[in-house]
């Protein structure tokens, strides 16, 4: 077993799975109907790509865990997704700036992968790589178009930027683990940048100051927004051992 | 008679289709855009019962498929909004009939969803039921509405084969998982039945209606072809409805079936279901929790616009 | 085992539960301090009855269940609490009608059952009876304060009462469990509005009129807030299998 | 120096007890006023970390146990903001200060629990170094402090017992039971050591508020004292603190340790620990949802006293 290609694998897994937990949690909260059928189109894509990829980790492990076992049966500590998804969507700012700040990492990261020697991850990133461009670019547009609209959706698309920024360095945060297997994720702050700043500028919104910069997702210490996700969702499945549904 | 009503009788009569443009007498067009609008109403209400086991699913692949169920609810909820908006309704308008109660849906999305096999059986009996109802609607005499029905049953088979297959499942698994979805199925049964509406001889509509080839069938026709359909499927699922006078009747060619309570479906359609003030609450806050972003959305559009 | 007592015996501590768990889940939202000091004190004799009462059922059982595995270890539909106690806390005014509504109730049941046959549940019933006639203070003292106090406190209150007496009539309902042992609740209807009738009229709210009166609560069949309400409630001692704690 | 000044010198030097009838400097009066209601604060944010596992507690006894510790910590928030009340504090001041962030409250709250073993190390560790900060309190010249903090430090060393006899349970639990106690020891071992203040050399208020008999030791002092104490307690616990520089001085007859990172110190205060945002906002919101109470009983009251 390759154990760090596990990791490196769980924590794109991870990744896609709880932005898409938390995403589906909004599907019938949209501001419009149109946005509804948006926001479910990008947590199947988003499910589908934890499920690739747990399935992968699980295969490269070799010890019979699936992708149900691994997003069922590990405690909180375990899951190393990044700090950034899992926090709240307290309005639709924060939603937006959230996938627009996550999508637009992984279509950078996902670009690497799908030109990487490990096939399997470079043919779910390549399928992957399609999707995310569509959720970066409607994030861009809904961006644009609150950061830009009225007074109160600049003042909450600034808050949901000011508050979720310090949370964009973790993912940029190289470790062992990163420089391991596949493509380190260090190098792509600058073409993230490329791609944000000129958003918030389109969008008349400021570019917060890099100062806090909050870690541990990586390693399994999460916010403790993450004890009740994880707990929700698991709720039914540990309801009942060993069944099959 | 006037031209434009000869040319409306005419389309009728010949079975074509009735287009946005074409003139329709005032009762035509209400009686068009109430039924498309509760229908749409109870795709969008729909989404909440069964949205609500997205989070826990209790297995990924459960979650994508339901996660996709509920977006193409909002899709249906989508194609018929448009095809009211043909007929010169107002979505927003429409919205608002909803949220203020003033407006119906289908009473079905007042009951509970209480275990995960609520939604196999949601799929199986209350899509099911939908779709005996819908079918028919694919030859409506109104082209935007049967244009969207077909598209519309198309999907809904879909789920209700999902929804079955879940059910099969959850059958082949543990006592408790049999329990659940019989559990599911006694809770379920009857109000699917209540989905086809009054009996026909408490249903003074439905005359006009067939006249008028907006329906095709009677609520007790479309009624007995569900139970008919739905007691093989539970024999095979090896589950029972709770009906102790359900049997087959081999002079009638059909099953026989209990008295509903009718007194119930009126309960829970003037308000009083487990669940009708939580659903139009929930829809209300998603509404009021947007108006700030449709606002934005119509600001910056008209910034664009002024630049240009 | 008498299962009729079992039964019994379950619906009681059932009701505490669901009551203790409501209540504890508002600890440090109170609107003044001394308010988060009573609420949790309220919270704490409800868990305490629900501790005595889940005990004793297990012991009627004699299938070895403790207080834990039947607070832990059951599903949704084998709960029999009444539908009311598990209605959410949408505001501090929905509290307290909950609190007014439900601890007449107890207040009532549990005097007829420290005069009962079953000693032990008669013991558990007297003690108990003392803890929630202070509720039942607290709660009528809020809910003339607040019925009769700003336009805007009387409009939540009243919506709170309007909102939660539907769900009275089932504490009332009688059935062969309630029947089959202890002390039938069913009688206690008229008594029961003596106390609340009074505090409604004092509190200038109206007293809603006797329409819809849902139930199932007794059968196992909740509504769709419980099933998060028992989720989070076992999410940690559902994911350990079988230590102490 | 004038009579009230020679009177408030002589109490001090006698360590007789300054009360709230007595006239105070105002330099003192405002360090009191201080003091008090941010240990107030911190009482009252500190029963969020906890009171998030209230809900999900997995024993009754547990939940029982963690429910009434938290009520405790809210009644210490009420005797702390009475007592700041004889200086001619307002409460809702106090809370105004709090809640737009004007005053601090201990930073170790702005620290996570991320897992039922954090309850329990929260007890032991941060409840400890409270401990040791608190009894040379109760010897605080200002009186009303000073019993206050005998009753709170009773309930604390109560609290303390508790958080260790959880841990010592799951210690004799499961292996990832004992790796919860670990992995909470490792992250909460550094704040608690920050809980006791800056190092001396940077504590300019020290030597005033010795002086003043408002504090008895310094920092670093009780600092020694607790990692004196906790060190036996972890090796009976079977854990280890997260520094390898850790171990006993003979010499000193007490144990070394590690540099502290103070730049973290800083962060955290400043408002960038994990959560400050979260803890400030939370009690923000329930004391904006609980305004319209608080305004009905005023109301209630005036209009009863009108009656009269």
């Amino acid at each position: 077993m390759n154990e760090k290609a596990v990791a490196y694998v769980l924590r794109l897994g991870d990744d896609a799975l709880v932005a898409a937990q938390r995403m589906a949690a909004l599907a019938t909260w949209a501001p419009q109907l149109e946005e509804d059928v948006a926001l479910a189109n990008i947590a199947l894509d988003l499910l589908g790509q934890a499920r690739a990829l747990l399935t992968y980790a699980g295969e490269l492990e070799g010890q019979g865990r699936d992708e149900d076992l691994l997003a069922y049966r590990r405690d909180e500590h375990e899951f190393t997704s990044a700090l950034l998804v899992e926090q709240p969507d307290t309005d639709f700012a924060a939603t937006m700036v959230k996938l627009l700040f996550f999508s637009a990492y992984q279509r950078l990261l996902y670009e690497e992968l799908s030109a990487g020697d490990d096939e399997t991850l470079a043919a779910i990133a390549a399928k992957s790589v399609k999707e995310v461009a569509y959720h970066l670019s409607h994030a861009c547009a809904w961006t644009v178009r609150l950061g830009d609209g009225t007074e109160e959706s600049k003042r909450r698309m600034q808050t949901a930027v000011d508050e979720l920024w310090p949370y964009t360095h973790e993912l940029f945060a190289s470790d062992s683990v990163w420089r391991g297997y596949g493509f380190d994720p260090a190098g792509l702050r600058e073409r993230w940048l490329g791609i944000v700043e000129p958003v918030l500028a389109e969008a008349t919104l400021e570019r917060p100051v890099d100062d806090w910069a909050p870690t541990g997702g990586r390693d399994g210490l999460h916010t403790e927004h993450f004890g009740y996700l994880v707990g929700e969702m698991q709720s039914l499945h540990r309801a009942h051992e060993g069944v099959s549904w | 008679m006037t031209d434009l009503e000869q040319h409306f009788e005419d389309t009728i009569a010949a079975d074509h289709r009735i287009e946005p443009r074409d003139w329709v007498p005032e009762g035509y067009r209400k009686t068009m855009v109430r039924q498309i609008a509760q229908h749409a109403h109870s795709e969008i209400i729909g989404m909440q019962p069964e949205g609500a086991w997205i989070t826990r699913a209790p297995s990924l692949r459960r979650k994508a498929i339901l996660l996709a169920k509920v977006q193409d609810e909002a899709g249906h909820g989508l194609y018929l909004y448009s095809a009211a908006e043909t007929l010169g309704a107002d979505r927003g308008e429409l919205t608002e009939m909803l949220i203020s109660g003033r407006q119906k849906y289908s009473s079905i999305f007042n009951y509970p969803t209480l275990t995960f096999a609520d939604v196999g059986v949601i799929g199986w009996l209350v899509d099911g039921a939908a779709i005996c109802n819908q079918v028919p609607l694919c030859r409506s005499s109104f082209g935007p509405y049967a244009r969207a029905m077909i598209r519309i049953c198309k999907e809904e088979s879909f789920h209700q084969r999902q929804g079955y297959e879940l059910l099969l499942t959850l059958m082949r698994g543990t006592q408790a998982q049999r329990d659940m979805v019989q559990d599911a199925v006694n809770r379920w049964w009857w109000p699917s039945l209540m989905m086809f509406g009054p009996p026909d001889e408490a249903s003074p509509n439905t005359a006009q209606s067939m006249a008028w080839k907006i329906k095709r069938h009677t609520n007790d026709e479309l009624r007995q072809r569900f139970v008919d359909m739905s007691v093989p499927q539970a024999e095979k699922l090896g589950v029972t409805f709770p009906d102790p006078l359900l049997k087959w009747n081999d002079e009638r060619q059909h099953y026989d079936f209990g008295p509903i309570d009718w007194d119930e479906l009126k309960r829970v359609i003037s308000g009083n279901g487990p669940c009708n003030e939580e659903r139009i609450a929930n829809r209300r806050r998603a509404h009021e929790d947007g108006e700030w972003v449709r606002e934005a959305a119509i600001a910056h559009a008209a910034k664009k616009a002024a630049v240009v």
